[in-house]
């Protein structure tokens, strides 16, 4: 194993330059931007040999990268906040068309009013499409993530897109140390991908986008739900292979310090870092305080969920998003596919810093299950 | 010219009556040949020929959405490039609202990145897939349904967008104007633009029964008297040289046009009489 | 854990130092954290870096509001930014400066006249590398060999070698005192 | 049970839907005035009309077309 100091950025543009895509359509976007720049470098380089293409817009990078995917070949694209948004009507046809496309998704707020700092409410706004979605910690399991992302994706079973998301700037533009793998293990972790299900090749016509009436479209989206449940097998195979070539072991959830805890934080992606802090400090002090980290989205891992913190009585589900009028959605999708009484808390909106004394907060306020949505680190209360 | 006798549009297909889409798609796949990959964007064209679980191509072809066919073609041409396949030509039918309109950005992007595939757009300027809304590919005084005439409105009260001429200022190898009613104009059109190395553009006037309002067997009659008024102009533009590729011996009375169709009935001789001077304005322009 | 927060306008290689700081740390066999709190704002505009350094992997992903150390590469942004809000009793504070700074009760402060240093080497007032050869020296926090390679490794050519001279040039003075 | 991604691998596969059903007028070709110009064959919009002057009424939609452009009047067009 080398240790590189780099960003999850880079992490990720090494990553797909170990998958070895055929295209990559991208679109600049802050904060995801320096993905497309180590990639067009690496392509520029001849480290890469993909198709770069420099599409004028995200909704045309996920166009093209979804035809070139309908072609039969491997595709990566990158975006962010808008960008995503933009390419929603495309997120959404991709899926349906069951293209095992992989996105990295630089997790940013959505304007207005305009910001380019982090939450997670562009990708969690695209929860209904079909894709799969990773919520990455840190560089390292950016990096990692990619490659599990085109294993699964690809796999015959699945073909569905994923989404790997890393926070807009914590991630994004942190450097700290990551493992870069071998390329030898990669292909032993990796085969090329060969369709089978839809490709355009004139030995073999066929029609890929057709028009489906009442008869059949229902049908084609309770495949693509039966597709995405079984993926869940096919991420534990994938997940169990991934360790055996490169030593690191990934689930569908981290469990940290839960299992006898009373009180459980419920949270995705970098902040679990800071949080995994918090909980040490408390189990230093004989407070049974742990935190479960829900890595894999979609599917949604309810059981692995539910087991992790049904036997805790004080339960807070940390979102960085809001569906307005409801709460944050990771802590009404817990409330409502498990028998829990969460609290729900929303935090880190548009790149407010979350720090240790908010987790506190929380930790605190988990204590009296209300319903009421709480936001945490609003100005009016000073931290 | 030899025309190839094979097929690759079956029968079967859900078009109107004397659809002119599917005989300029039939002329284009005919000179194209069975190495060819085809993207449509939404609209007629995809729905009349892939109602699931049927397809009326007998060589690929993909759809994705309204506005991104040209965006898709890209990345099917990129993918071609990176397996090798630089033989097999891409070509994209798009409508007129899928290119002048909802398609512009996506359609300008690729024109303007040198992908070597070759856009043909079916123009019966206006949706007809949706019922007859106006696109910015209307001409001026025809009635659509969100341009009607009425009291206060003669119809649509702008000119036709000049998409080929947005396709020029690209700079792309490759641009031409086409009426399926000329069908060797037309299908040489589509060969020179198979041969070229780059984007090209090809602009296809194809009359439709239901949203220009004629009988079906008028078809191929109303491409004619649009070419021969002078009202659709055919020409070519090959590495920057403009050529005009059919001069009517003798101009007809666009009169005779717009009085063959339900989409003009309301204009009043004065309105006619406007087109007919825009009409003879671009062709004194263009000698034609 | 070392916490250090860099204060820096746009264009002036802050987010670079703080990069910079975190790889010749783990050249040095620690674990490092480096990110920008990027603003929108263009060249010119005040901007903040972090490193984290540590004997342990290091999970905490918040700003630093209590720093062990603070490099200021501008002294104009004195005016305009409190950069010592948190610092740590007994920490240190390395200044660019030629002029005289006034100092905070529980600061030392360390001036560096890096634009001199620049100017006279670099030939352009890029500061960033010169305020790194001089935190080796102040804090010990991280070699001066480990911050040489870094710099080499980051700028190619002529201008890794200036700049890495420049470096070593601050490291020296600042040793003297 | 639909095709992953509703993709349809049978080319060509609308010939399974008979839209000559759709028929209100028939065109009947006298071959014995055609000219072979191709007119018809050409701008049939159902690609329904071969080398040799056959007319495919299984799909043939009786739009007339074919009987408008034939310049010799060798199609004519009847009430099925």
């Amino acid at each position: 194993m080398v240790l590189k100091v780099m960003s999850a950025n880079q992490a990720i543009a090494e990553a797909v330059k170990l998958a070895n895509p055929n295209v990559i359509p991208v679109y600049p976007i802050t904060p995801q931007t320096t993905i497309s720049e180590h990639l067009a470098k690496f392509v520029a380089d001849g480290d890469m040999s993909a198709e770069y293409i420099r599409v004028e817009s995200e909704h045309s990078a996920i166009s093209a990268a979804l035809g070139a995917s309908g072609t039969g070949v491997r595709v990566f694209t990158a975006t962010s906040s808008q960008g995503l948004a933009l390419m929603h009507e495309i997120i959404f046809a991709a899926a349906g068309l069951r293209a095992p496309i992989v996105m990295a998704d630089a997790n940013r707020a959505l304007s207005a009013p305009l910001s380019i700092w982090n939450d997670q409410q562009d990708s969690i706004s695209e929860r209904d499409s079909g894709w799969m979605q990773i919520y990455a910690e840190n560089g390292q399991e950016a990096l990692d993530s990619i490659l599990i992302a085109y294993r699964v994706s690809e796999d015959h079973s699945v073909l569905l897109p994923s989404m790997v998301c890393i926070d807009g700037f914590i991630l994004t533009h942190t450097v700290d140390p990551v493992d870069v793998p071998g390329k030898g293990d990669v292909d032993k972790f990796l085969p090329p991908y060969k369709p089978d299900h839809a490709y355009l090749d004139p030995k073999r016509p066929m029609s890929i986008g057709t028009f489906t009436d009442p008869n059949y479209y229902m049908e084609a989206r309770h495949d693509m739900e039966l597709a995405l449940e079984g993926a869940k097998d096919v991420i534990t195979k994938a997940n169990s292979e991934f360790a055996e070539i490169f030593g690191r072991k990934y689930d569908f959830i981290e469990k940290y310090r839960s299992d006898d805890a009373d009180t459980i934080i419920v949270a995705m992606g970098s902040i679990c870092s800071t949080i995994k802090d918090v909980v040490d400090e408390h189990r230093d002090n004989g407070e049974k305080v742990g935190l479960v980290r829900v890595r894999v989205f979609r599917p949604f891992p309810t059981e692995e969920i539910y087991d992790a913190i049904k036997g805790a009585s004080n339960i807070g589900v940390l979102d960085k998003n809001i569906s307005f009028s409801v709460g944050g959605v990771l802590h009404n999708e817990i409330n409502a596919k498990m028998d829990v009484k969460a609290n729900g808390f929303i935090v880190g909106l548009g790149g407010r810093d979350i720090k240790p004394t908010h987790i506190n907060e929380i930790i605190e306020k988990t204590k009296n299950t209300t319903k009421t949505t709480q936001w945490i680190g609003l100005n009016k209360e000073e931290v | 010219m030899e025309i190839p006798e094979k097929e690759f549009l079956a029968p079967g297909h859900r078009a109107c009556a004397g659809c002119g889409a599917t005989i300029g798609v039939r002329l284009a796949l005919k000179m194209l040949g069975e190495n060819t990959v085809a993207i449509s964007a939404t609209g007629c064209l995809e729905v009349i020929t892939t109602p699931y679980p049927e397809t009326s191509w007998e060589i690929p072809w993909m759809h994705v959405a309204f506005e991104n066919a040209a965006a898709v073609a890209s990345g099917v041409e990129s993918a071609l490039k990176s397996l090798g396949k630089t033989d097999t030509t891409v070509v994209v039918f798009g409508g007129d609202g899928g290119t002048a309109d909802i398609g512009l950005q996506a359609l300008s992007g690729a024109m303007e990145r040198g992908h070597n595939l070759i856009y043909i757009c079916y123009d019966n300027e206006a949706y007809m897939n949706t019922g007859i809304q106006r696109s910015g590919s209307t001409p001026y005084g025809a009635s659509t349904t969100t341009s009607p005439h009425g009291k206060e409105s003669f119809g649509e009260d702008r000119p036709k967008k000049n998409m080929p001429m947005i396709m020029a200022a690209h700079g792309i190898p490759y641009i031409a104007t086409a009426s399926i009613s000329y069908p060797e104009d037309f299908m040489k059109k589509v060969k020179k633009a198979s041969e070229i190395e780059g984007p090209a553009y090809i602009h296809l006037q194809q009359p439709c029964t239901t949203g220009w309002g004629y009988s079906p067997e008028k078809t191929i009659e109303l491409g004619r008297l649009a070419v021969e008024t002078g009202s659709w102009i055919l020409y070519e533009i090959e590495e920057g040289e403009f050529k005009v590729t059919y001069r009517p011996l003798q101009r007809r009375a666009v009169k005779e046009y717009l009085n063959a169709q339900k989409r003009f009935k309301h204009l009043t001789d004065l309105e006619k009489e406007r087109i007919q001077s825009h009409v003879d304005a671009v062709c004194i322009e263009l000698k034609v | 854990m070392i916490e250090v927060r860099f204060h820096g306008r746009g264009g002036q290689g802050a987010v670079t130092a703080a990069e910079i700081l975190a790889k010749a740390a783990f050249e040095d066999g620690k674990y490092c954290q480096a990110f920008p709190f990027f603003g929108v704002e263009r060249r010119g505009a005040p901007v903040m870096a972090f490193t984290r350094i540590d004997d342990q992997p290091i999970r905490r992903r918040y700003q630093v509001y209590k720093p062990d150390y603070v490099v200021v590469l501008d002294d104009g942004l004195l005016e305009v930014v409190d950069v010592f809000s948190g610092l740590k009793e007994g920490g240190k504070v390395i200044i660019n400066t030629s002029n005289g700074v006034e100092t905070t009760a529980g600061a030392e402060i360390h001036k560096v006249d890096a634009t001199g240093i620049a100017l006279d080497i670099l030939g352009v007032p890029i500061v960033n590398t010169i305020l790194l050869g001089a935190f080796a020296s102040v804090t010990e926090a991280v070699s001066i060999d480990a911050i040489i390679k870094i710099i080499k490794e980051t700028f190619s050519g002529e201008v890794g070698e200036k700049n890495a001279k420049a470096a070593r040039l601050a490291y020296e003075a600042a040793k003297k005192g | 049970m639909v095709s992953i991604g509703a993709a349809v691998k049978e080319p060509g596969s609308t010939r399974k839907n008979k839209t000559g059903s759709w028929r209100t007028f028939k065109p009947i070709l006298d071959k014995e005035k055609c000219i072979e110009c191709e007119n018809c064959i050409m701008f049939c919009p159902e690609g329904c009309i071969n080398k040799d002057y056959d007319i495919d009424y299984d799909y043939c939609k009786g739009c007339g077309i074919c009987a408008e452009e034939c310049p010799v009047k060798a199609i004519k067009m009847e009430r099925e």
